[in-house]
């Protein structure tokens, strides 16, 4: 298969999809969630054939597509994997997948649910396939609307309000990126090729420049907005309400998939785009990353909440990926980076968090979400027995929740630990206060579980229709728990994916960075 | 010309201006409005003479209390007209009587 | 027979077989449906046992490719061969597991070759090499490696033996388990009945497989990494362990409470480790070069092959130690320019260990004490030394083989192994933070322990004890006694553990000492095991003759050392008194345990009529672990085991200088512990005689009434008995501000960041209110808008038009006047600054007076 | 001393006769007195040496409006009305206002100097260095003279021609001038153009004249009536340059040549036509307003 119709199949199959929905009745829904369902599916099976034509040796982009889409502009229909994306949307696919299994609990307008939910995974899938950072936008935006309607019907009681704090705190993160984007457009002679952009970034181009003050200015616009995706401390409070609020199954793929798209913007845009703000704002980012890790755990300890607790361990572990990437200690004197393995291993642990906590915290929520369903409340102080009246959802649940606690052997502990240990190269006093999130972690992680799991009985309303897991919540949450362990015992599977881009991009930052600072003070002198 | 500059002639100027100005507010005969008028215009006409005299306004001077000769000339005419159509309507000429306008 | 190619495959299979039992067991245990099934445990102890045998075997070719070198100088090897021997065969003989047979033969075929093999294949360090490389960055590189050395083996053994038969002891324990109804009488349930529930045993002995395998894992690991990996994994085990009763409200919260005081010192344990990573780059015990030394286990194992074209992974020329230390043992301290001590890191030959640019690779001296604090601070976790010794008594909520394996011989003891495995990278500063926590410890559980009732605790009590021991032991450089103390130890408290088990199953989980009583005619085994490890545990011996138990040889060995380290650092005196008296304390409250529960009247009939003696497969665990408990330190630091331990000790342990930059302490060589060996033995006879003398007088004789004296001293009766009040002082210090502190956190989400988001919300629709009446007064309706304000305006205005024309008048006047006296006011001087223009205009220049034309 | 007891003369009757006017009850009074008041300007006009105006405000007011006025009184003058009086509040009113408002406006004639820039315009605005210098070492000259010429003049920044007034002073530097040599005679106010460029003084800007120091200052140069000279002649006959001005011809400015570029300007014949023909409809209008039927009684 060629790389148009494979990449082209992969990101508008679900859209595709989502049309042919239209046809059906609306009566048969039971139909559509299985059309939907083989959508998705045949969306993970083409997902897994792009990872058996990638070659992990490579580090440039691999099964490019480039075509011209807006003359005008300059605009392209440009796509292509590296070893940084593919994970991600061997991730993307196996999420939407698993929460589409997952989508069984809808009960209401089950066609325009499907549709959306097709259109929201061509949105994340085309972000994470563009090359061109205007058609990343658009698919940036594509997905926005789909999740806010997705979280507005479909949500609970305060639906209006989550998903209106979650348009516009995403619309306003969007509208810096366009604005970064726009400055990148005009000092580039008209381009939106990001990897041209990134080489002129670089400085590698002759003729072209991002100077220090746009980089800056740039790296911060971006950076505000990806960290509203993430979300980092303090632009984090729109992920609990929305995570409250929205059905199970988006809640997974909103703290499965979404937040990475945070992480991932950082790592395919703001940081190559603009080596020299990165530098700069280093240690702004790895303050922020270890602010998350504290206080989402803090604030997680608080809750009464299943899923707004949760909620808040996303906030902490993400903290993690953004302290991972920013550990770019430098020699002052010539700009080169100091200790280079450490900040490689840290950018390494920071897209394994990734997708570790893609795995956990989707899990988590689906845990959350499969208790709902049944006793449709989530505070925490009337659960309470469950291992005895459903010993093998608790089992799993207890599972998924030691991934998400950073427990060694599933795969949170690898992102964590690598993360934790670059650290220090960078800064003491952060390295101990990340390092000081697993006291918290492990005592708001291991509370709940006592709340909801252990304990002599159930506490709270609708014991009666406490009812062992089904077949298809079994599946759901082994797939999980197995992934889980997967990644904890073999990181390399994704690691060997990433090594050559990961190495490349250190260098080129590293490299940049250099050369942008050297021009710099040519320029002084 | 001891104490005689244009000093002078502006005092004597801003005698007749408010000379004018009170005959204006205290006379409710219509026609005595007018002459207040008059007064005014030959306070200013005084003033403008003189500049011409004293300063190098010149001839513009002059010329411009002409223009207000001539305006007030024409003014007055038209006053005049008002006034009888005002006597004709009214049958006085007590400019108090004259508030139909106010709103 | 064996290469010594096979001594890490061995130990592999000894350490993974029981994760294959878990695996098994935890599922198997779902699928079956007859609740009565054994197998679950037949499978964890043959996965166990054959570990067992497993690690003897490959001790003994160890031993046989060594030569038998670690028992060579003063003893003959018989010694050795024969005491092993005894125990491998005692667990041979005892155990009832399927694995008997094969580990028999294994021994056997072993012991045959064993002459004919050492010439040739001389181990001499330890051996090192990777099974699994996790991941790689650059030269960083993280990895499942092992590091074997004697220590390990012997650890091995231990620990595979004494799971045995724990694993044995509680296919009885476990037995009531094995129904559909298990009624927990601890558990009261809303309609005031007993908790029902079917019965666990699988899942029991799926932990406990699971435990075993982390635990093996933490002992064979090459690199402080993979101790990390399955330090956690211990500590989850022993998390799932304590909270097996998960019912009960005080089991799950004993099993948090250890956890999180795990991590509270794993957390500095992860600060060690990240200093070590950053300064050396590596995370490895030792150097080792799988293809030099021709370890096929590593290339076997090893998933991860190098790219193409990509660099072989580097093989770590030089571990940890090696970097830190010289061959000689020491470390070379240097001052850098800013005068501050650093420590030059060196390679395997003593060269100096040089970076990518040709710098010395070194760390400061202060990082270095930081990160041997670090991975202190973590073994103060596991070993529950303090100031994080309060977890260990409630895990005593677990079962009570939990308690044996997990909480007194193996995890719990993990701590003194890393302190004394890590030992090279210790600073002087960290032993003697080693000693003093150790020392503290030892005193302050040994205090709370006098005065606990429930049998369980007090042995809890002795467990924090006795490790603060063998950390002193360390901690004063006395490495081999320390570890030493460990094995014997674990011999001897999982022996009292088991046979505190078969107390309380032989008297229905009763756990109150003052309720028994007499106990040693109902169950005489369970009574003279236990009395054999209450004998071994105070450290009793016959004087002037080789007749001893084990814990008093090792815990001589602990004295000896701290009474030579004080004669070296006279300042540090109390490192020798506090553990000679808690010697005294702990003989005293042993023997008041056994006093209490065995010896004297039955206190509580009812309990005592239904009391009985244990089965026998719960009874044969105690009896060879009494014969071990008596005899495993035979010889003393002359017998096999001290010498097989310490064969493998660091360099330069008992004679390391003091860094000449920073010499606070001298650490005693080893001749100066020999010189006060018998000194020290001595005194610490007399405490141990002396504990004993009393506790038999009060307890045994009834010379002084207990209650009496709790009355004099009721004061300190409460604050022992409350643990020195560490647990409210930990709630007052930590749980309630970490409360309050995250409270905090959602008031900060909610008032501020989502209150500020409200109020530009609100902000915004108050704009957008503005923005409406715009549109609808000016867009919408502009001719109105301006229609109506020029009425009102004019309606304002409509008092001032009076249409009377001489007002108008008037008006102006004013107005002009007004304005006048405006521009006056504010204006007092004009405001001509403007330069005169040419002429066309007069200039208005104004004067402040004006003065009349003089002409 | 004619001349000005003359124009106290004209004065007393100007304002004489408007304060009549105001104080006049009977229109036909008032009428009277404001004549007697315009007469009384002409003559102030004709003092001011401007004939032609006075003269024309004798024809058109005295003798054109006047007349008209009187025909309005007489027009509308039916008894009872004529003597329409105001209350005496309104009367104490107005003439409290009347009273502010001319101390406003006297207070405000007599603050402004009106002098002041005269200096420039008697060609003392700029002056050769000879005859500064010679103003300034002249024998027994005062203290504050000295310091009022070293104030008040500086050095010319722009060589240019000395009678030639800067169009635009500099910013102002209020530093004294260096004394320079002296050379000799006293200069005419033509002389200066003989001057060379570069040594000419200029008034500074920086320092504001009083009438009284102009006057002084002028004595200083020798041009006693200097400073009271007037673009104006000082006698009548205006009636020529008007009717030039009138073409856009200018002799006053043609007469000192400060206007040299502004000697010719597009006159005055224009405008006056507009407003001529303005006048006609005027009057017109005027005539046609007066010409109105009485609707009093379809009003009522």
């Amino acid at each position: 298969m060629d790389p148009l119709t494979l990449l082209t199949a992969i990101i508008f199959l679900p859209a595709a999809g989502a049309l042919a929905l239209v046809a059906f009745d609306r009566k048969a829904e039971e139909t559509m969630r299985y059309f939907a369902l083989a959508i998705t599916a045949a969306t993970f099976m083409l997902t897994l054939f792009l990872w058996r034509e990638f070659d992990s040796a490579k580090s440039e982009m691999q099964l490019v597509v480039n075509l011209p889409w807006i003359r005008q502009w300059n605009v392209n229909y440009y796509l292509g994997v590296d070893g940084i994306s593919m994970p991600l949307i061997l991730l993307t696919s196996l999420i939407c997948l698993l929460s589409m299994m997952a989508s069984w609990s809808i009960k209401k307008q089950v066609q325009g649910y499907l549709m959306l939910f097709l259109i929201l995974e061509t949105g994340i899938l085309g972000v994470f396939l563009s090359l061109d950072f205007f058609l990343f936008y658009v698919f940036w935006e594509v997905m926005l609307l789909p999740m806010y309607f997705l979280i507005g019907i479909w949500g609970g009681p305060r639906k209006e309000y989550a998903a209106i704090k979650f348009f516009l705190y995403t619309l306003a993160g969007g509208v810096l990126m366009l604005i970064a984007l726009l400055m990148f457009y005009f000092n580039s002679g008209r381009s939106f090729d990001l990897l041209h952009l990134a080489a002129i970034g670089q400085g590698k181009v002759e003729g072209f420049a991002f100077n220090p003050t746009v980089q800056i200015i740039a790296f911060i616009l971006l950076f505000i907005g990806f960290a509203i995706k993430l979300p980092a401390f303090p632009v984090h409070t729109w992920l609990p309400d929305a995570h409250v609020e929205a059905p199970t199954p988006i809640s997974m793929i909103l703290a499965g998939i979404l937040l990475k798209l945070g992480g991932y913007g950082i790592i395919r845009i703001a940081f190559p785009l603009c080596p020299f703000g990165a530098q700069y704002a280093a240690y702004a980012l790895v303050l922020i990353g270890a602010v998350s890790i504290i206080y989402g755990a803090f604030a997680a300890m608080a809750q009464t909440d299943f899923k707004r607790l949760v909620a808040y361990s996303s906030v902490s572990h993400m903290g993690y990926v953004l302290l991972g990437m920013a550990v770019w200690k430098i020699n002052e004197a010539n700009g080169a980076a100091v200790g280079r393995d450490y900040w490689l291993m840290g950018m390494n642990g920071a897209m394994f968090q990734m997708l570790a906590h893609g795995i956990s915290s989707a899990g988590m929520f689906f845990m959350v979400g499969v208790i709902y369903d049944r006793v449709h409340h989530r505070d925490l102080n009337k659960f309470g027995g469950l291992m005895q009246l459903m010993p093998d959802y608790s089992g799993l649940a207890v599972g998924i929740f030691f991934a998400g606690l950073g427990l060694p052997g599933l795969c949170g502990f690898i992102g964590e630990i690598f993360v934790v240990l670059s650290t220090w190269n960078y800064s003491k006093t952060l390295a101990i206060v990340a390092a000081s999130g697993v006291i918290l972690t492990a005592g708001y992680i291991l509370w709940t579980i006592q709340r909801v799991y252990l304990g002599p009985e159930y506490k709270g309303p609708h014991a009666e229709d406490i009812t062992p897991m089904n077949g298809r919540e079994k599946a759901i949450a082994w797939t999980l728990l197995i992934f889980a362990i997967v990644l904890g015992v073999y990181p390399e599977m994704m690691f060997k994916v990433m090594r050559s881009s990961m190495d490349a991009l250190i260098v080129s930052l590293d490299a940049g960075y250099q050369a942008v600072s050297a021009a710099v003070e040519t320029a002084q002198k | 010309m001891a104490g005689v500059d244009l000093t002078a002639y502006l005092l004597v100027g801003a005698v007749l201006f408010v000379c004018g100005i009170v005959c204006m507010a205290t006379k409710r005969n219509g026609i005595g409005v007018l002459m207040g008028v008059e007064l005014v215009l030959n306070g200013a006409n005084v003033n403008f003479v003189a500049f011409s005299r004293y300063t190098s306004l010149g001839l513009d001077g002059q010329m411009m209390s002409l223009f207000v000769i001539v305006l007030a000339a024409a003014e007055a005419a038209i006053a005049l007209a008002i006034a009888l159509n005002f006597y004709n309507n009214h049958q006085t000429i007590d400019v108090d009587r004259g508030s139909e306008l106010q709103g | 027979m064996f290469s010594p190619t096979a001594i890490p495959k061995f130990l592999a299979v000894a350490w993974l077989l029981p994760l294959l039992g878990f695996a098994v067991e935890i599922f198997a245990g779902r699928w079956q449906r007859d609740r009565k099934d054994r197998t679950a445990a037949g499978l964890a102890v043959a996965c166990i046992a054959t570990g067992f045998v497993c690690s003897a075997l490959a001790l003994f070719t160890w031993g046989i490719h060594t030569g038998w070198a670690a028992l060579a100088p003063s003893a003959h090897g018989e010694g050795h061969h024969g005491e092993s021997h005894s125990a491998a065969h005692d667990a041979g003989h005892d155990e009832h597991a399927k694995a008997d047979d094969h580990g028999h033969d294994a021994e056997h075929a072993k012991a045959e070759s064993n002459d004919e093999a050492h010439a040739d294949h001389a181990i001499t360090g330890p051996l090192t090499g990777t099974f699994y490389t996790l991941a790689r960055f650059g030269s960083l590189q993280l990895s499942i490696d092992f590091y074997i050395d004697s220590l390990t083996l012997v650890m091995f053994t231990m620990v595979t033996f004494i799971a045995t038969c724990i694993h044995l002891f509680a296919t009885g324990y476990m037995s009531e388990e094995l129904t559909d109804d298990y009624v927990d009488h601890q558990v009261h349930t809303r309609n005031g009945g007993h908790f029902h529930r079917p019965g666990r045993f699988y899942r029991f002995f799926a932990f406990l497989s699971l435990f075993c395998f982390s635990m093996l894992g933490l002992v064979i690991a090459g690199n402080i990494f993979m101790v990390f990996v399955f330090w956690e994994l211990v500590g989850v085990c022993s998390y799932f362990l304590i909270g097996f009763y998960v019912e009960r409200k005080s089991a799950s919260t004993a099993a948090n409470k250890a956890f999180i005081m795990n991590r509270v010192g794993d957390f500095g344990f992860l600060i060690g480790l990240m200093v070590l990573w950053t300064y050396f780059g590596t995370f490895s015990f030792g150097a080792y070069n799988p293809e030099a030394t021709g370890y096929g286990i590593a290339s076997g194992l090893k998933v991860e092959a190098p790219h193409e074209g990509e660099e072989a992974a580097p093989t770590v020329a030089t571990g940890l130690f090696g970097m830190a230390r010289g061959s000689d043992g020491q470390l070379r301290i240097d001052q850098d320019v800013d005068g501050v001590a650093t420590v030059v890191m060196t390679q395997a030959d003593d060269t100096d260990l040089l970076d990518a640019e040709g710098n010395h690779r070194m760390i400061p001296y202060v990082l270095l004490t930081i990160a041997g604090l670090g991975i202190f601070a973590g073994c103060i976790g596991k070993s529950a030394q303090f100031p994080l010794q309060t977890w260990l008594p409630d895990a005593m909520e677990g079962p009570t083989p939990v308690s044996a394996l997990v909480h007194s011989a193996t995890m719990v003891a993990a701590g003194v192994y890393l302190a004394a495995r890590f030992y090279p990278m210790f600073t002087h500063e960290v032993l003697l933070t080693i000693a003093y926590i150790g020392c503290i410890t030892a005193f302050v559980a040994a205090t709370i322990a006098i005065v606990a009732t429930d049998i369980k605790k007090v042995l809890a009590y002795s467990t924090i004890s006795q490790l603060g021991y063998m950390m002193l032991g360390i901690g004063v450089g006395g490495w081999g006694a320390g570890l030493f103390h460990l094995i014997t130890h674990a011999f001897f408290k999982s022996l009292m553990f088991l046979a505190s088990g078969s107390v309380i199953y032989g008297c229905h989980h009763e756990q109150e000492m003052p309720k028994m009583g007499g106990l040693w005619r109902k169950m005489p085994i369970t009574a003279f095991t236990m009395l054999a490890g209450v004998i071994a545990i105070a450290g009793l011996a016959i004087p002037g003759t080789p007749i001893a138990f084990s814990g008093f040889h090792s815990k001589d060995a602990i004295v000896a050392n701290a009474l030579a380290f004080t004669y070296a650092n006279p300042s540090h005196f109390l490192l020798f008194v506090v553990p000679l008296v808690t010697a005294g304390i702990t003989a005293f409250y042993m023997f008041r345990l056994w006093f209490y529960t065995f010896a004297g009247k039955p206190r509580d009939h009812h309990v005592y009529d239904h009391c009985h003696e244990s089965p026998r497969v719960m009874t044969t665990p105690l009896i060879v672990l009494a014969v071990l408990a008596a005899g495993c330190a035979i010889g003393g630091e002359e017998g096999p085991l001290y010498k097989l331990i310490t064969f493998s000790q660091p360099a330069g342990v008992d004679a390391m200088d003091p860094p000449p930059a920073v010499a606070q302490t001298t650490l005693p060589g080893h001749e100066a512990v020999h010189a006060v060996h018998s000194q020290a033995g001595m005194y610490a006879l007399i405490a141990a005689f002396l504990g004993t003398g009393i506790a038999w007088l009060v307890y045994g004789k009834g010379v002084l009434d207990p209650a009496d004296v709790k009355r004099q001293l009721s004061s300190l009766h409460t604050f022992l008995s409350e643990k020195w009040q560490f647990d409210t002082l930990y709630d007052v210090m930590f749980v309630r501000p970490v409360h309050v502190v995250s409270s905090w956190c959602t008031a900060f989400d909610r008032v501020v960041i989502d209150g500020f988001l409200h109020f530009l919300s609100r902000l915004t629709i108050k704009v957008a209110h503005v923005d409406r009446r715009f549109d609808e007064g000016v867009v919408d309706g502009f001719v109105n808008l301006m229609a109506d304000s020029t009425y009102s305006v004019g309606r304002s205005f409509r008092v001032l038009q009076t249409g009377k024309l001489r007002q108008y008048v008037m008006f102006i006047a004013v107005s002009v006047v007004f304005l006048f006296v405006l521009v006056f006011a504010f204006f007092p001087r004009g405001s001509s600054t403007s330069a005169p223009e040419a002429d066309v205009k007069v200039s208005s220049r104004v004067v402040p007076r004006p003065e009349v034309n003089r002409d | 001393m004619n001349g000005a007891a003359l124009f106290w003369f004209f004065a007393a009757v100007t304002c004489a006769g408007a304060v009549a006017v105001v104080v006049s009850q009977n229109v036909v009074r008032m009428a009277v007195w404001l004549i007697v008041a315009l007469g009384g300007a002409a003559g102030l006009f004709f003092q001011l040496s401007a004939d032609f105006v006075g003269a024309t405000q004798l024809l058109i007011y005295v003798g054109g409006t006047i007349v008209l006025l009187i025909f309005g009184v007489m027009l509308t003058a039916s008894g009872p009305y004529l003597r329409i009086k105001t209350s005496p509040g309104e009367g104490f009113l107005a003439a409290g206002v009347g009273l502010l408002f001319v101390l406003v406006l006297m207070s405000t004639v007599l603050t402004i100097d009106w002098n002041a820039g005269r200096l420039k315009l008697a060609g003392l605005g700029k002056v050769s260095a000879d005859a500064y210098e010679t103003a300034l070492h002249k024998e027994g000259l005062s203290e504050s003279d000295r310091t009022l010429l070293e104030q008040a003049y500086q050095p010319s920044a722009k060589a240019d021609h000395a009678a030639e007034p800067a169009p635009k002073s500099g910013p102002a530097v209020a530093e004294n001038p260096e004394a320079a040599d002296s050379h000799g005679s006293a200069p005419k106010p033509g002389d200066v153009h003989s001057v060379p460029a570069a040594l000419a003084y200029e008034l500074n800007p920086g320092r504001r004249l009083t009438s009284a120091e102009a006057a002084r200052l002028a004595a200083l140069f020798g041009q006693e009536k200097a400073v009271v000279a007037s673009a104006m002649p000082a006698q009548g006959d205006t009636i020529r340059p008007l009717g030039l001005a009138l073409a856009g011809l200018r002799p006053d400015r043609d007469l000192n040549k400060v206007h040299a570029k502004a000697a010719t300007t597009p006159g005055y014949l224009l405008p006056f036509e507009i407003v001529s023909v303005h006048l006609l409809v005027v009057l017109i209008g005027a005539a046609y307003l007066a010409r109105t039927k009485r609707r009093r009684v379809e009003a009522s």
